[in-house]
Order: structure tokens, then sequence, then C-alpha cells
């Protein structure tokens, strides 16, 4: 069951790195490691079943996060022009 | 040395040449940053291959389990100073590759030579 | 409180990093920075003293003994290089960036002093450490302010210079950090010493000679071993005059301790020169090194940038004392880790004089410099005697040891080619005496002597250069003693 | 199965590090640096080093890249095309050689009678619910065994903000009013309601989280420096929906290198402590007397909050620094 799961989730990561190689466009490669960080998320809960320590789930909000916070640099810059500005 | 023990180690040797590439011939500044990270997580990857131990599992104790086997920590220890190693190692670099691009306007080797010879 | 003076040597100047972010005011953070290293000078010669009486000092932090924990390990090998380091500190340290030749506001000062005490806290902690991953961890600390310090030379090829810096010390500071990690996996251990008894059962594995292999290398780009020191010359003519002393008087040294460190104490010379035969790699190199940086040095017109090269050529002069692994060699080796620190430091501090006063290294503005600052001049003259080897100075006392060593191993070539190298001293040290006694300086001559601030540290390390040119018990004495400890000849 | 997980990530690893050493867009690369981080912490936990992949997730995949496309924000994304040379090559191959040569006689991967796994680190293992009490022996060790490497470690990160302070400045100095690059885009994202309303319901939840990781780290996997970098992260999630501004508002440089410092003297201050306690540096039984292993737990608690600290805060500079000179682009 997790056996399969696994694979179903290696096989989606290549798609989404094939992507992120690919681009063209800077959007296509957010949206990939955007997709990267969701799939190592899974990937480890899968693993941590398959190992039979699951408890370290604690990584997967990380991992959330990290990705959140990431996907917004690209659109954002790093806030600086928004001081005085209306 | 057979192709089942040693595959990982071969594999993370090959890692850590393209990081090392990246690092030494690339022009860009900020590429070679880049190549520094990924040189530097090769290691650590290297570092956490010799840790493991086969069947272990992570170094946080079961309560009240009895032979569990688990991975060495101290490898995983001596990695959490390297990664913080090398993120200071970037922090600086990047530091100084924008003040490069602020006195230069570049960030590329051969036109810093350039600007550097013209300029006595 | 005299046992733990092991970790006090280290924690004082790292307690003040902090410190000087807090007190902010420039006054208070240069008397802090001042105090720091004086204590930690004391504490060194306290060290010394204790160790040449009563022998080697074990220190283990969190009261863990090795292999467990971390251990600090005192001989005297280690407190003599501590001395080395922490003297020079006391004179430069609370210089700060010193004046001119630094592109810094006055508000990021206090940032200067905490960089420096870092780069020092940095290398007295691999010199005093016993402890291999550790030795990796303080290597980081001095050479990330290290790159730092550099970037702040005035010049913006400084930067480039930084950068240069940190990629190559990178590149060996992750090769220290490879090699760490083969020896791990074939002895289970990171106690220099632990390490030491382990070796013997794998030291024929392929993994042990790599290991060996990334270490020393590592170590040589940071000690800028020829033909690894291509970061050298820039990074110390483009940074603040103060930091080139600095860096020039002790950074490559501590540099040089470890490697004979780890070649003497972890791998053993039977190993490293018998097995491996790296005295045949060693004495090309450093003869190499010598002869290039020499004649590099001959070539140039801007004085921070000879004194660069000069360096490259006496490291040559650090590494062939090693490459003897002899008695007499590794004594020269040693004493002369000791007597260039003070040389170089004190000639790079007479180039601050001069910048501080006209802003200018480069050697067309020396003209004349001699008449307008014969203080300054005359210290530099007197270092300059130092290089070359005159005697009376302490850079005689190392060329003696070493050209001792060529001719007991019956190398009467390596006797002469130590004794030529020197005439090429000559020539780089005369082309700035003529510039600056000889030439016209096409303007009017006013005497303008450096502050007394700059003045006063550069004749302390000149003035001591001289002193241990004649009196070298506690110089070649103790660099003597150290390096029959090494050898396993001697206490 | 896990194996066959591992050749995959390896396999992906090296697809994205090859296109990072081919690819001139610098964006592209910068974007699968991040994607080479996340999938080597995914390898970490394979490999049972759930703190490694911790740290890995929020340096390498947060912070580095980050800080990677904050400077290509100033630098510029395309790199031109690469010289021809073959020294690098050489060099490459030589150091290669050497390593492949150090894999001969290496004891073969996961061996549990390799050296590594019968010296030291068994003892580690066995010692530590006596010695320290806590089940995270990664943490026992980080900081009672080796919590003096934990103080180098955390010097350096103090090193590298003092650096950062010094070469671009506290982001405080110099013009207001300029767009910054691709302000286009800026202007379209302040009309994102949706995001402002997640990020300002979402930034507490975030810096609740870092507390927990901080003291959750004796338990699971976690500790000050991973807490850190979460704190800061939520300062510059924040930051970068709001501006730059709006954070300092709250937080000021100066407050931050007031924490700078601060987290680095607790440190030291557990250290001087225990001296005083008639101990050696940094050996916090001395903490209390009676019962040496609680003292321990103190000291841990001490220098992990003091770690935390200094992390938050010089991650928070380090963004000021490079967020203020973006302003001034």
């Amino acid at each position: 069951m997790f056996a399969a799961a696994a694979i179903a989730v290696l096989i989606t990561m290549a798609l989404a790195l094939l992507r992120a190689l690919r681009g063209p466009t800077v959007y296509d490669r957010i949206l990939a490691l955007n997709m990267f960080g969701t799939k190592t998320v899974l990937l480890i809960a899968v693993a941590g079943f398959l190992t039979g320590r699951p408890e370290w789930l604690d990584l997967a909000l990380l991992y959330a996060l990290i990705g959140f916070v990431l996907r917004n640099t690209k659109y954002r810059g790093l806030g600086a022009d928004e001081g005085g500005t209306p | 040395m057979t192709l089942a023990g040693h595959w990982i180690y071969w594999a993370i040797v090959a890692l850590m040449m393209v990081g090392l590439y990246v690092l030494i011939a690339r022009e860009n500044l900020v590429k070679k940053i880049m190549g520094l990270n990924l040189f530097q997580v090769s290691v650590i990857l290297f570092y956490v291959a010799v840790a493991k131990v086969r069947g272990g599992t992570a170094p946080i104790l079961v309560e009240g389990a009895g032979d569990v086997v688990y991975s060495n920590p101290l490898p995983h220890v001596l990695m959490l100073t390297a990664i913080v190693v090398g993120v200071s190692l970037t922090a600086v670099g990047l530091g100084l590759a924008v003040r490069i691009r602020a006195a230069y306007g570049s960030v590329e080797e051969d036109e810093l030579d350039r600007l550097d010879e013209a300029d006595p | 409180m005299s046992e733990h003076l092991p970790v006090l040597q280290v924690v004082i100047p790292l307690l003040c990093a902090p410190l000087a972010l807090l007190v902010r005011r420039e006054a208070a953070v240069r008397t802090l920075a001042f105090a720091a290293a004086a204590a930690s000078f004391a504490i060194s010669v306290a060290l010394l003293v204790s160790v040449l009486a009563d022998g080697p000092i074990s220190y283990p932090l969190g009261g863990w003994y090795p292999p467990l924990g971390i251990e600090y390990r005192v001989d005297t090998l280690s407190a003599f290089v501590l001395c080395v380091v922490s003297g020079v500190a006391a004179v430069l340290l609370p210089l700060g960036p010193g004046r001119g030749g630094h592109g810094l506001p006055s508000g990021r000062l206090h940032w200067f002093y905490a960089a420096l005490l870092l780069a020092q806290a940095g290398l007295l902690g691999v010199t005093i450490t016993g402890d291999l991953f550790n030795v990796f961890v303080f290597l980081e600390i001095s050479s990330l302010a290290s790159y730092v310090l550099v970037g702040l030379g005035s010049d913006r090829r400084a930067l480039r210079a930084a950068f240069t810096y940190l990629v190559m010390g990178t590149i060996g500071g992750t090769f220290v950090l490879i090699g760490i990690g083969f020896a791990y996996q074939m002895t289970g251990t990171l106690n220099l010493d632990d390490l030491a008894q382990r070796l013997p059962e794998v030291r024929h594995k392929s993994t042990m000679l790599a290991a060996f292999a990334f270490l020393s290398v590592g170590v040589s780009l940071k000690l800028a071993v020829f033909p690894l020191h291509q970061w050298l010359p820039n990074a110390y003519a483009y940074a603040p005059p103060v930091v080139s002393a600095f860096l020039a008087a002790t950074a490559t040294k501590v540099a040089y301790y470890l490697l004979a460190r780890l070649v003497f104490t972890v791998f053993g010379v039977a190993y490293v020169f018998g097995e491996l035969g790296l005295g045949w790699l060693l004495f090309p190199l450093s003869l190499a090194a010598i002869f290039a940086g020499a004649l590099a040095a001959i070539r140039q017109t801007d004085v921070k940038k000879l004194l660069a090269y000069s360096s490259v050529s006496q490291i040559g002069y650090l590494t062939l004392g090693l490459s003897f692994a002899s008695l007499s060699g590794l004594t020269g080796g040693l004493v002369h880790l000791f007597n260039h620190a003070l040389t170089k430091g004190g000639l790079f501090l007479a180039v601050a004089c001069v910048v501080a006063r006209s802003g200018s290294s480069r050697l067309d503005d020396w003209r004349g410099i001699g008449r307008r600052m014969p203080w300054t001049m005359a210290a530099f003259v007197a270092g300059g005697l130092g290089l070359i080897g005159v005697p009376g100075t302490a850079g005689f006392v190392s060329k003696w040891y070493l050209v001792q060593a060529a001719l007991e191993a019956g190398r009467a070539e390596l006797a002469l080619g130590i004794l030529a190298s020197s005439l090429l001293a000559v020539v780089y040290v005369w082309r700035v005496v003529e510039t600056a006694y000889f030439r016209d300086p096409g303007g009017p001559e006013t005497r303008a002597e450096a502050p007394l601030s700059l003045l006063g540290p550069t004749w302390v390390l000149i003035g001591a250069s001289l002193y241990f040119g004649v009196f070298t018990e506690w110089s070649a004495g103790v660099a003597s003693k150290a390096a029959a400890m090494l050898l396993g000849v001697g206490p | 199965m896990i194996p066959l997980i591992s050749a995959a990530l390896f396999a992906f690893l090296l697809a994205v590090a090859v296109a990072v050493a081919r690819t001139r867009d610098l964006f592209a690369a910068a974007m699968l640096t991040g994607i080479f981080s996340l999938l080597s912490a995914g390898l970490f936990t394979l490999l049972d080093a759930v703190d490694v992949a911790f740290t890995e997730a929020a340096v390498g995949a947060g912070i580095s890249t980050l800080l990677i496309l904050g400077t290509l924000s100033l630098t510029g994304s395309p790199e031109a095309p690469p010289r021809r040379s073959w020294a690098p090559l050489g060099v490459v191959a030589l150091a290669g050689g050497a390593l492949l040569y150090a894999t001969l006689d290496m004891p073969a991967f996961g061996d549990p009678g390799a050296p590594a796994h019968l010296h030291v680190a068994p003892e580690y293992l066995a010692d530590t619910p006596e010695d320290i009490g806590i089940p995270n022996v990664v943490t026992a060790v980080l900081a009672s065994y080796r919590g003096y490497d934990t103080l180098g470690e955390l010097v350096v990160i103090l090193a590298a903000g003092v650096g950062v302070l010094l070469l671009v400045g506290s982001g405080d100095g110099g013009g207001g009013g300029e767009r910054a690059l691709g302000s286009e885009s800026h202007v379209r994202m302040r009309e994102k309601l949706v995001l402002r309303v997640v990020a300002r319901r979402l930034v507490p939840f975030v810096l609740l989280f870092a507390l927990y990781v901080q003291f959750h780290g004796d338990y699971g996997p976690g500790g000050g420096f991973q807490a850190g970098v979460v704190f800061a992260a939520g300062l510059i999630l924040y930051g970068m929906i709001f501006g730059v501004d709006e954070v300092r508002r709250v937080v000021g440089p100066r407050a931050v290198e007031v924490g700078i410092a601060a987290g680095v003297l607790l440190f030291i201050g557990v250290g001087v402590a225990s001296l005083l306690g008639g101990a050696n540096f940094l050996d916090y039984s001395a903490l209390d007397p009676h019962d040496p292993a609680h003292g321990r737990h103190l000291g841990i608690l001490g220098i992990e909050l003091g770690v935390g600290v200094t992390v938050a805060s010089v991650m928070t500079a380090i963004y000021y620094g490079f967020a203020g000179r973006s302003r001034r682009a």
C-alpha cells in the first residue's frame, strides 16, 4: 500500500522536475518548486510509515511553510519598495 | 568494494564533482555560490550516508523498546554545524557579490577582469 | 581559576565580540578589544610557562572526557603558537581599522572590532583544540571573519580579493571537512590523540590515505602553499593595512601549525615522510614558492603587494623547514613562524603608517618618504633587513637553522638555494629603500611623521624582531623544544 | 522499498545538479538549488537523519534560496556564456579521482560493523538516558557532549551576521522613494487580497510553530537553530507581503543587533555559570548541585534559547541588509 503510494509520489516528482528543468517561463518553475515541496512532504510522510516511525510529521509542517515563503519571493521580491508608498 | 555496498558513495562523489565544477569553473559570482551550495550539501550527504546503519532508525530513543538499532547520531550533529557554516558562507559570499555589483556594475569575472585592467 | 586558563584563552575574545555590538561607542570598544587581547596574551604566556614546567595540559570541555567530549590540549607547540597569535593580536587589535586604507563609515567601527576579535578567537581555538571537528569549526570562524575584513579595503578590488579568498578558502575548508569525514569513517573518533592511536590499524587503507590527502591539501590552501597561493597576494594587498598586518602575522601561521600537527602528531613522521614520501613533493614546492614569490615581489609597483609576494616566499621557508622532518629543520620552520610573524606584522604596520599620512601604498608615491617619515621608514628598513636575514635580526636566526638542516641532510644545494633567495630579498627590499631615500619627491619636503598610535605598535613589533634576533631563548629555545616533542625525541 | 526510493532521489539529485551547472538562466538555477536542497532533505530523512533534514529544509531550501533570489534581484538573472577552459575540469577530475580512490577501502554502506559505529557513538546512545535524560540523542550530543562545537557554530553565525552588517549594512541607510526592481509585479500583488489576509493570519502561527520547535527539540527533531530560522522566516514572510519597513517598525535594526549579541552572551553566560559553580566550562551539571541530570537539562534549555535568539536575529539582520540594498538599487 505504502510502497505503491511511494512510487506514485516519485513519479509525480519526476514530472514536476521535468517542468522545473524545461521551464519555459518563470512561473512554470515557481509552480514546479512549489509542487516539489508538496511532494517532498508526502514522500517524508510515506517514508515515515514505511519505516515504522511516523512521528516526524513536524517536518512536513516546516516544508509546507518554506514552500509558502519561497513562493512569495519571486512575486514580491524582498518587500523592499513598500515603505512610504500608499 | 561492491556495487550494492558502495553505489551510494559513488553517486555522492558525482554530486560533489558537479558542485566543485560550478564553484571553480563558472564566471558568474552568484552561480559560484550556488556551486558552493551543491558542493557542501553533497559533503553533508556523505556524512549522513556514513552514519546510516542497516535496519536502523533515527537516533531518537524509543521508550521501553528492547533492541532497537539506531543510526549513528554523531555525524548528524557534525552536519548540523556544517549546514550552519554553509549558510554563513553563502550569506557573506552573496554580500560580497552585491557589493561587487554595486562597485563594478557586473558580477561576471571576465567583465570584472577587464574593468580592473582598464583602471590602473 | 588557573585550571580554567585553556578555555578562558579562547572564550575571552569570543565574549568580547558580542559585547562590542552592545557597547558600540568607539573609544569603549577599543578599550574592550585591548583588554581582551591583553588578557588573552597574558593567559598564553602563563600557559607556556606552565607547560614548560609541568608538561601538557588537558581540559575536557563540558566535563566530558575525550573521546566523548571535546578536549582542549596545550603542549609546548600549541602554547608557543598561542603566544605568537595573542601577542601580535595584543599589539594590533586596539588599532581597529587604523587610519585610512579602509572604506568604513564611523558608525560601523564597532562591527569591525567584533570581526577582528572573532578572527583572533577562531585562530586561538584552532591552535588549542585537541578535537578534529572543533578545528574545522574554529577555522571557519576565523576564515569568515577574515573574508569580511579583507573586503573592507578602500579599493574596490578589495571586494574581489575577498571573494576569491572566500572561494579558495571554502574549497580548503570543505576539503578539510571531507578529510575529517574519511578519518572518522575509518576510526570512529574525532579526538586527535585517539585518532593517532587508532591510525596504525587502518593507515594502509585507501580511505585513510585520501583522508590525509584532503586534510593536507585543505590546510595548504589556507596556508597558501605554492601553487595554492593565488588568493594571498590580492587579499593582503587590498585589505585595510592593519588587517594585512594581522592576517600576515597570524592566519597563515596557524595554518602552518595545523599542518605540522596533522603530519607529526596525528599521522606520524614514519607514515608521512617514510611511506608516502611527502618530502619529495614538499621540497620542490617550497623552493618554487621561495623563488617565485621573491621574483614576483621584485616586479611589484605597490609596497603592500610586494610584501604580500614576499609572504608567499617566506611561507616557502616554513614548509621547507617542515619537509626536512629533522630536529633543526623543524626548529627552523617553527622559529621562522615566530620571527616572520613579528617582522611581517611590523612591515605591514609601517605601510599602515605611510597610508595614514599619504593615503597611498604605491611605490611611486613613496619617493623621498624616508625624509618625511624617518621613524616609520627606519622601522621598514629594520624589518626589511629581517626579511633578508641579516645577522642581528630575527630572520637570520631562522635561516641559520634552515641552512644547518640542509647541511645535516647532506643537501648543500638547498643551503645554497636559501642563500641565493636571500639575495633576491635584498633586491626587493632595496627597491623600496632606494625609492624612499634616494628619489626626489618633486614637492615640498615637510616632515610629517605617522601618529604615535600607529608608530608605537610598529616599533613594538619591529623592536621585538630585533630583540629576538639576539636573545633567542624564548624563540628558538622554545621552538626547538616543540620540534623535539613533535618528533618524539624530547619531552 | 527504501533503497529504491533513495536511488530514485539520487537520480533526481544528479539531474538537478547537472541542470544547475548547464542552465544560464540564474533564476531557474536558483529554483533548482532550492529543489536540490528539498530533495537532499528528503534523502536525509530516509537515511535517519531527521534533525539534519529539518535544518537543511529550513536553511538550504529556505534561507539560502531566499538569499540567492534576493541577490539576483540586485545583480540580474542572465549569465554570460561560459568560457571554455580545461584547467577546472582537470582539478575536478583530480579531486574526483581521489574521492573514488577513497571509496575503495570504505566499509559497505550501512554496515553495522563499521569502525564509526563501534567507537564513541554507542556510548552516546547508551549513556544519554542516564546522563542527560532526554530521548533525542542528537540534541544530547549537540548541546551537552559536544556543546562547545555548538558554541562555535553559533559564533560562525555571529561572524556571518557581523560580516553582512559590515558589507551590506543594516538596511537603514539612504534613499526612499526609488522603485525597486520588478515593481510592476509588486503593484499587481498589492491587489492580491487573499495573500495578504492569509499572511496576516499565518504569521502568528509561524511564530508559534517556532516556539514549539524551540522547546520540542529534546523529544523530536528541532532545537534552537531550526526555531530561530523558522521565527525569522515568519518575519521575512510578513516583510515580503507588507514591506520591509512594516517589519522594521515592529523590530528595529537596533533591537536586532542587541538580539544578535544577547543570544551568544546567554550561551557563554551558561558556560561561565558552570565555571562559577566549580565545574568546567559548559559542564551544566554544576547548575543544579543536587541533581546533575536536571542541571544538564537546565543548561541545554539555556543554550538552546541563546542559539534561537541569535539565529533569529542574524537571519533578520541579513534580510534587512539585503532588502535595504534592493530599495536603494
